[in-house]
């Protein structure tokens, strides 16, 4: 029973996973990119972390894996947050569709 | 009590990370946690008498709850766009005010909507956020102030403040 | 169960992959930067599927330690791109 | 203001503490698992270069008096050096000799002299890592005066 239940979570991962490898293909630019990209891949990360503790239940490695998901969480938003500053001050103009930058006045 | 806190967590995060009840065990967590406590104290944050009134962490659960069907609803909402195959985008850089004071309830606020539908937070100047939106809904700035930090921002106020 | 976990296991390898491309094909620096950063989230995911397959606890300690590492390296490459120096 | 935006201080503050103990654990249980003193000397040379990419490099006092992390990686190959020429001493003359009770497989002290090796090569790779960032961010100083 258990071993179904983590496996239905592992599957769910890994086509959220799927849809944001797509996502980093087919977007236009860097920020859009970067929107699909780290919003799919981390929550399917943590419903693999998830799975993995259903399968090994209350116990060393089961904890282990339970551990690892609010670091990965906090990690990979903080990491999206600095490289998304990043590449604007690098220089990087905005899409061509985009209709809005109130920004630009900040950074002056 | 700065000390006494961090102490404290340091030796819940390793009892957590071995999952061992033996006496040498726990002698070396105490004197990992005294060399942790004694370095990285004057770094923590704070205030820490507020992680003792218990019914922030009655609210903490309910904005989790919160956060995470949010989070189902921003994947679901990205596959959308990412799979139609008009790619119906309409980026931009919007610019919202929030009533939220301290520094802590200001980052957790930008990490939540860092997670959510289609927004990433570029930066945070005083009490203004600056926000990329996939799809920007509407050129009126109460209405998307209200759309970005409605969900949230009730929640940490009564979390933190 | 072990025959669909093993496919589960190349469709994230391939996923990688996919990162891979965007490294090397990225039209400018930022790019491959977003590329490297998931190729870091999801090698967790591959040690996670490897600790089922092999019924160790020890393989997620790896994946706990390469979050942290692909965390501090990204921040530095960011840090890089606001054009600022490191004492600063 | 120095370093970057608030966000990413504040997250800092609160993971900085759990890196430097996942660090230690890597280094103590060096005898167990994969691992032991070098990796775990990497990680804990993280949670103190996190702080720096943060904050700014005069937050931890360090560059005005590079001495400090010099000390501790000296003092730390010195402990090293002791442990091994120790075993030219008792028992059987031999270089790196393992003369501790060895006590049982699997438990977290067993092995001999195997955990104190790797405590004190985790101190040293810390501090040597730390010092190379920090004489990195000096040199990229004095080649743009």
């Amino acid at each position: 029973m258990n071993n179904m239940i983590s496996l239905i979570f592992i599957t769910i991962g890994i086509l959220f996973n799927l849809l944001g490898c797509i996502g980093i293909i087919r977007l236009p630019d860097t920020y859009n990119r970067l929107q699909a990209a780290t919003k799919c891949v981390t929550l399917g990360c943590c419903s693999i972390l998830f799975g993995v503790f259903f399968h090994f239940g209350i116990s060393n490695a089961g904890i282990k894996a339970l551990i690892a998901i609010p670091i990965l969480f906090l990690g990979s938003t903080v990491a999206a947050h600095a490289l998304i500053r990043g590449t604007y001050h690098f220089g990087i103009k905005l899409g061509e569709k985009s209709v809005k930058d109130d920004y630009k006045d900040a950074v002056q | 009590m700065r000390y006494i806190t961090v102490f404290i967590l340091s030796l819940i995060f390793w009892l957590l990370l071995t999952f061992k009840l033996t006496v040498p065990n726990i002698i070396v967590g105490a004197v990992a946690s005294l060399i942790c406590s004694l370095i990285f104290t004057r770094f923590f944050i704070s205030n820490v008498y507020k992680l003792l009134q218990p019914h922030r962490y009655f609210w903490f659960i309910i904005y989790l709850v919160v956060f995470i069907w949010e989070c189902i609803k921003a994947n679901l909402d990205v596959a959308y766009r990412v799979l139609h195959p008009a790619m119906p985008i309409r980026p931009g850089i919007v610019k919202v005010k929030t009533t939220l004071k301290s520094d802590l309830a200001k980052t957790l606020l930008a990490n939540s909507i860092t997670m959510t539908p289609g927004t990433i937070t570029v930066d945070i100047i005083d009490d203004y956020l600056y926000i990329h939106w996939i799809y920007v809904r509407s050129e009126d700035p109460e209405v998307y102030t209200g759309l970005i930090t409605g969900a949230f921002e009730k929640y940490i106020k009564r979390i933190i403040e | 169960m072990t025959d669909f976990l093993n496919i589960l296991l190349y469709i994230q390898i391939a996923l990688s992959g996919i990162c891979l491309y965007r490294i090397i094909r990225g039209p400018s620096i930022p790019d491959r930067m977003v590329g490297v950063d998931i190729f870091g989230i999801l090698v967790v995911g591959i040690c996670a599927i490897i600790s089922i397959q092999t019924e160790k606890s020890f393989i997620l300690d790896i994946g706990i330690a390469w979050i942290i590492l692909s965390f501090i390296g990204t921040l530095t490459l960011a840090k890089y791109l606001t054009g600022k120096k490191l004492n600063e | 203001m120095k370093g970057m935006t608030l966000i990413v201080k504040k997250t800092t503050q609160l993971i900085a503490g759990m890196v430097f103990m996942y660090g230690i654990y890597i280094i103590v249980h060096g005898h167990l698992t994969p691992g032991g003193g070098f990796a775990g000397g990497v990680v804990i040379a993280g949670s103190f270069i996190l702080l720096i990419l943060a904050f700014g490099s005069d937050f931890l006092n360090l560059v005005k008096e590079e001495s400090g992390s010099t000390l501790y990686e000296n003092l730390a190959i010195l402990v090293v050096l002791f442990l091994a020429v120790s075993g030219l001493l008792f028992g059987t003359r031999v270089f790196f000799l393992n003369w501790f009770p060895k006590g049982t497989v699997g438990q977290l002290v067993s092995a001999g002299m195997l955990p104190l090796y790797n405590i004190f090569v985790g101190i040293e790779v810390a501090a040597s890592i730390l010092t190379i960032f920090l004489a990195l961010i000096i040199f990229k100083e004095e080649i743009s005066e």
